[in-house]
């Protein structure tokens, strides 16, 4: 069904006042996911976003909890604060990637409200991708340019107005009744071609899972990660990286405890306080990052971690290509005991 | 909402105790400010806590006491980083923060009815210390046989917990072997490494659970022992250590292959350490 | 000693008449004795300074400097023995060469360079150590409170 | 293939067959166009997979300390300053290093491509141009056009310090006036400044790329990770992003080569070279000193003279 631009554009600006939007928007670094004012100042044509939007959920930095001593005794405070908001124009990989998120800050035991309290007040409106670049690779992830998965409403481009699919009952709750034409023969066509699409770069992640679980000891690891400089980019660029760190942020009697993305990559992030360190090679890292993505992940939460956005393989200085990697592990030879 | 798991109880510090020659571990006593905060902490030995020193920062401790002492909870705690060193330093009667308490703990369960040996070495005895004090329960120790606790340090001042070792000592409901690693003046009773000493004094492993703790040196040569004494995999416990952020599973710091130690673990057996890489 | 993990917030904007708070690090053989040589002869200055004695100057990271500012001080004043007279015999030489780097690169960066003030002061000089430290004062008081390229707005935080 | 290539192949070859280093750091070909990544040649059979074009932008000399062992390393005019800085700081043990010196022309800078044409799909370089093909259409450019900023200015395309040169060397053109790109800078007004490097600082997202590609910035712990005391807090926000990169140029001042690497490494595009470069040109002003060039010239911040510049004390 079809809604023009500018009456999807209204629909969503008569919201603000319950609502806040976020939408990308083109900054010096790139585009991005940003508050925007109204509905006009959205960056309507996108490859994608810079930086994932799970920032808008889990950001870089967040205050806990906050606290004022008093001599002995101190006073506590929870910091967790939500709006509502419209999430607009998150590309398939991206969407994907929330829901992977989802079962990280939700486990058989906890739940973790900052997480989960920003969620459930924001509505994911999706946007089908247009244009595929070459390090795109979701079709190999179980997704494709036009999937739906993890939006609330879903849109395609079709110039001046819009394809919408309302996926959930979120989403039906959110726009109401907006009075939707049906599509003509050619944006039909055009629809089509958007959701038949798949990306051109591809690999095969079809028994990665199974093959690692038989290569933690495999010599594969060795020279693999040894260009690897052990910065943070590809972690903070990924849609479903979550890793972090819990720190003190202090000034003379009050203080707060925030938490900031960490990632598997960096040394110090396993290092215990005797100074041993269980994964202390930038090899024993690599593994990680790659078994967790791909195996780990998948034992516990059904999926595999990884949604084919290719930020880590556009951000990277070294080089190091995600798909070549998975290659690797395909083409690993085992080791026989 | 449902409770934030990020948010702290504070609990008060009513004992800052040296308890090593060497001033380098502190047991603090910490006493629960009402009884709600009481009754939310159900905990089993094993388990662990995030300690907060407001200012400072968080670290997860093992808890070393059982839940058979109520009203308080303890924790022994070497200096080593800017938390603990925080703690060391702090007043008695400040305010703490504690969240918890967090993973699994030793199977008392799967333990009755059998005998067990503990074997501590060092500082990690703290849970030990819990477990050992939860079975001698009056409440509970009917449903356990044989307890052995085999505890060693380097040298006598770094052994933990004297005084109740002293009553153990004399106490027919345990069979206590300490040991340090060279003679020293006044010392009567064990000379030498944990592994041999187990191997000279432990029990029949016949109907009889062991749990180890310590360092990894420790652990890594005991483990040969027990299995001589023919210990099976399932029947030998020890409890890890990671760095810990968030103590819920979530931080992607402590995982050992797919268990995450803070919420899987810490207690593990054998059988299932086997089971995971060996990357801890 | 272990070092203590506590920032201190050297800022304070609430006071009617304003009054900047100016982060100083002294050289233990030198300006520091010449602040109290100040003090002990009655030489009057502005009591604007927060005191930070250091062995030497060369012992100053660019990070005190910098940390001074992110938490809030308005101003900083680092001072050291006159060239030649260094206890350790060229610490400050050395340090000469940091400060005059440090300098160029906060004021190319935008910070107002009046904020940042280097000088030798001697364990003899009373007066010229207040002397400093009222002109050190008067320039930072007439650029107001830091508000400045490295100050940290609410600990930090940009929750978003 | 460049005559370049077939002589690093050749002298790789030789070395590892000779058993005179155990690996070859050096480039190979990349997984995206215009983008070579490092490699580690360890046996004769892999040789060939070496290459040496303008897409060799990283800085192998990164490397030099981090692989153990006897190496040899492909070394740019730049790579090749940062090895002396290494040597000097007693982070490499000379006998264990076999440099083989090239002489560089510059790389290419994929962003300014990028920035016109999207995200490349297919490029080819062929005399001194550049075919690319990318997202948003097509289009050539000359070498010139799109030479990384910092080759623009560079002065030591030739090695200052090799074991064997390979190919020919490259003329250094005479720069009219050293550091223009500094001096048009510090001739903005304060504000200006201010609000140019704030606006970099934003971009930032502290994901330490910038730390990790640099060859000289090898600190077992870096400030920024350091705990007891705690100089950053883990907040992402100007000011405090703009405390780490002065807190590491500072670091760097008097010993940065000026290799760009930096810059090049940078996710998010900030332009962390000019912090760097403002202090070479303050070093090279006051102190003549320009680090890198000579194992024998002691560098600037580690010695003095009695008549350095004081301008920058209080008038009292």
């Amino acid at each position: 069904m079809k809604i023009s631009k500018e009456k999807f554009g209204q629909s969503v600006d008569a919201l603000s006042s319950d609502y806040r939007l976020i939408a990308p928007v083109s900054e010096a670094g790139g585009v991005n996911y940003k508050a925007v004012k109204s509905f006009s100042d959205v960056k309507q044509d996108y490859l994608n976003s810079k930086l994932p939007p799970k920032s808008l959920f889990f950001p870089q930095h967040e205050k806990l909890i906050s606290y004022v001593k008093n001599g002995k005794d101190v006073t506590v405070k929870n910091e967790l604060k939500v709006e509502k908001t419209i999430l607009f124009g998150v590309r398939p990989c991206d969407a994907k990637g929330l829901l992977l998120l989802d079962k990280v800050f939700k486990n058989d035991q906890y739940q973790d409200p900052y997480y989960y309290e920003r969620r459930n007040n924001t509505v994911v409106i999706g946007m089908a991708c247009k244009t595929i670049a070459p390090t795109c690779f979701c079709s190999s992830m179980g997704l494709s340019p036009a999937s739906s998965e993890g939006a609330d409403i879903f849109l395609i481009d079709l110039g001046d107005s819009y394809d919408l699919e309302i996926i959930t009952e979120k989403g039906k709750a959110l726009l109401g009744d907006l009075g939707l034409s049906e599509l003509t023969a050619q944006e039909q066509a055009l629809v089509d071609a958007v959701k038949s699409a798949q990306t051109t770069s591809q690999v095969d992640v079809s028994t990665i899972t199974e093959k690692l679980d038989k290569m933690f000891d495999n010599p594969y690891w060795e020279n693999l990660q040894e260009k690897c400089l052990g910065c943070n980019t590809c972690s903070f660029s990924c849609p479903t990286c979550h890793c972090f760190d819990i720190s003190e942020e202090v000034c003379q009697n009050s203080g707060s405890r925030v938490r900031t993305w960490d990632a598997c990559m960096a040394p110090l992030f396993t290092l215990h306080g005797s100074g041993h360190n269980p994964r202390s090679t930038q090899k024993a890292r690599w593994r990680q990052r790659m078994m967790h993505k791909f195996n780990y992940f998948v034992h516990n939460n059904g999926d595999i971690a990884c949604v084919g956005c290719g930020r880590c393989i556009r951000s990277c200085p070294v080089n190091m290509d995600m798909r070549q990697i998975i290659d690797g592990v395909n083409k690993a030879e085992l080791v026989v005991e | 909402m449902e409770q934030n798991p990020y948010l702290p109880i504070t609990m008060k510090l009513t004992k800052n105790l040296v308890e090593t020659e060497d001033r380098n571990i502190n047991t603090f006593t910490l006493e629960f400010l009402n009884k709600q905060d009481e009754e939310n902490f159900k905990y089993m030995p094993g388990q662990f806590a995030e300690l907060s020193a407001f200012g400072y920062g968080e670290a997860p401790f093992g808890i070393a006491t059982s839940p058979t002492e109520p009203g308080i909870l303890k924790f022994s705690v070497a200096k080593v980083g800017c938390v603990s060193n925080a703690l060391h330093l702090m007043e008695e009667g400040t305010m703490v923060g504690v969240r918890g308490p967090m993973g699994n703990y030793y199977p008392v369960e799967e333990f009755k009815g059998k005998n067990l040996v503990i074997i501590g070495g060092g500082f990690a005895f703290t849970t030990l210390r819990a477990l050992a004090v939860y079975m001698l329960d009056p409440a509970h120790r009917g449903d356990y046989g044989d307890i052995t606790v085999i505890y060693g340090a380097r040298n006598p001042g770094l052994l933990l917990y004297k005084e109740e070792l002293a009553a153990w000592e004399n106490n027919p409901n345990i069979n206590l072997v300490t040991t340090i690693d060279r003679p020293a003046e006044g010392w009567t009773k064990h000379v030498g490494f944990i592994p041999s000493i187990t191997e000279q004094v432990a029990p029949s492993s016949v109907n009889t659970y062991a749990v180890v703790c310590g360092p990894p040196a420790m652990i890594k040569f005991t483990l040969p022992v027990l299995e001589k004494l023919n210990f099976p995999p399932e029947r030998i416990y020890t409890s890890l250590e990671m760095r810990m952020k968030c103590g819920l599973g979530i931080c992607g710091r402590c995982n050992i292959g797919t268990e995450y130690v803070c919420k899987d673990g810490p207690v593990f057996s054998m059988a299932q350490l086997k089971d995971l890489p060996s990357e801890y | 000693m272990f070092m203590e993990e506590r920032q201190v917030n050297v800022s304070d904007t609430d006071n009617k008449t304003y009054q900047p708070k100016i982060a100083a690090f002294l050289c233990n053989w030198c300006s520091y004795a010449g602040a109290d040589l100040a003090g002990v002869s009655r030489f009057q200055y502005p009591a604007t300074i927060r005191t930070i004695r250091v062995p030497c100057s060369g012992r100053i990271n660019p990070l005190y400097l910098l940390k001074a500012m992110a938490n809030g001080a308005d101003g900083v004043l680092v001072s050291g023995c006159h060239p030649g007279d260094c206890h350790y015999i060229s610490g400050n030489y050395v340090a000469r060469r940091k400060f005059a780097l440090i300098k160029s690169l906060l004021k190319h960066v935008g910070l107002e360079e009046d904020r940042v003030s280097f000088s030798w002061v001697s364990a003899a000089e009373g007066v010229r150590f207040s002397e400093v430290v009222k002109g050190v004062t008067e320039r930072v008081a007439a650029l107001g409170p830091n508000n400045g390229v490295f100050k940290v707005k609410d600990g930090g935080g940009t929750d978003e | 293939m460049s005559s370049v290539t077939e002589e690093i192949r050749e002298t790789a070859r030789q070395l590892l067959a000779d058993g005179k280093v155990d690996v070859v750091i050096g480039y190979e070909k990349g997984s995206l166009p215009l983008k070579a990544t490092p490699c580690f040649v360890r046996t004769v059979q892999d040789v060939d997979k070496l290459i040496w074009d303008e897409t060799c932008e990283n800085n192998l000399a990164a490397f030099s300390y981090k692989i153990s062992g006897k190496k040899a390393i492909i070394t740019k005019g730049c790579d090749s300053r940062a090895l002396v800085v290494l040597l000097q700081e007693n982070q490499l043990v000379k006998d264990d290093l076999y440099i083989i010196g090239v002489s560089c022309q510059g790389v290419v800078d994929k962003r300014k491509i990028e920035n016109e044409l999207g995200e490349i799909i297919e490029a080819t370089i062929a005399d001194g141009k550049i075919s690319v093909k990318g997202m948003s259409g097509s289009g050539e450019f000359t070498f010139a056009e799109v030479k990384d900023a910092t080759c623009q200015t560079c002065r030591y395309p030739n090695p200052v310090i090799e074991d064997i040169h390979l190919g020919g060397t490259v003329e250094v053109p005479e720069q009219a006036v050293l550091f223009a790109d500094v001096l048009e800078m510090e001739a903005k007004s304060d504000s200006e400044r201010e609000a140019y490097f704030g606006e970099q600082m934003d971009k930032c997202i502290r994901c330490y790329s910038c730390r990790n590609a640099c060859p000289l910035c090898y600190c077992q712990e870096c400030f920024v990770d350091c705990n007891t005391p705690r100089w950053l807090t883990g907040g992402v926000n100007r000011a405090e992003n703009l405390f780490f990169q002065a807190g590491r140029v500072l670091h760097l001042a008097g010993r940065c080569v000026d290799c760009g690497t930096c810059s090049r490494a940078c996710p998010q595009g900030v332009d962390i070279r000019a912090l760097n470069r403002k202090m070479s040109r303050d070093v090279l002003e006051m102190y003549q000193h320009e680090s890198g060039i000579s194992e024998d010239v002691k560098p600037a911040l580690n010695v003095y003279s009695g008549d350095d510049p004081e301008a920058f004390l209080v008038k009292e």
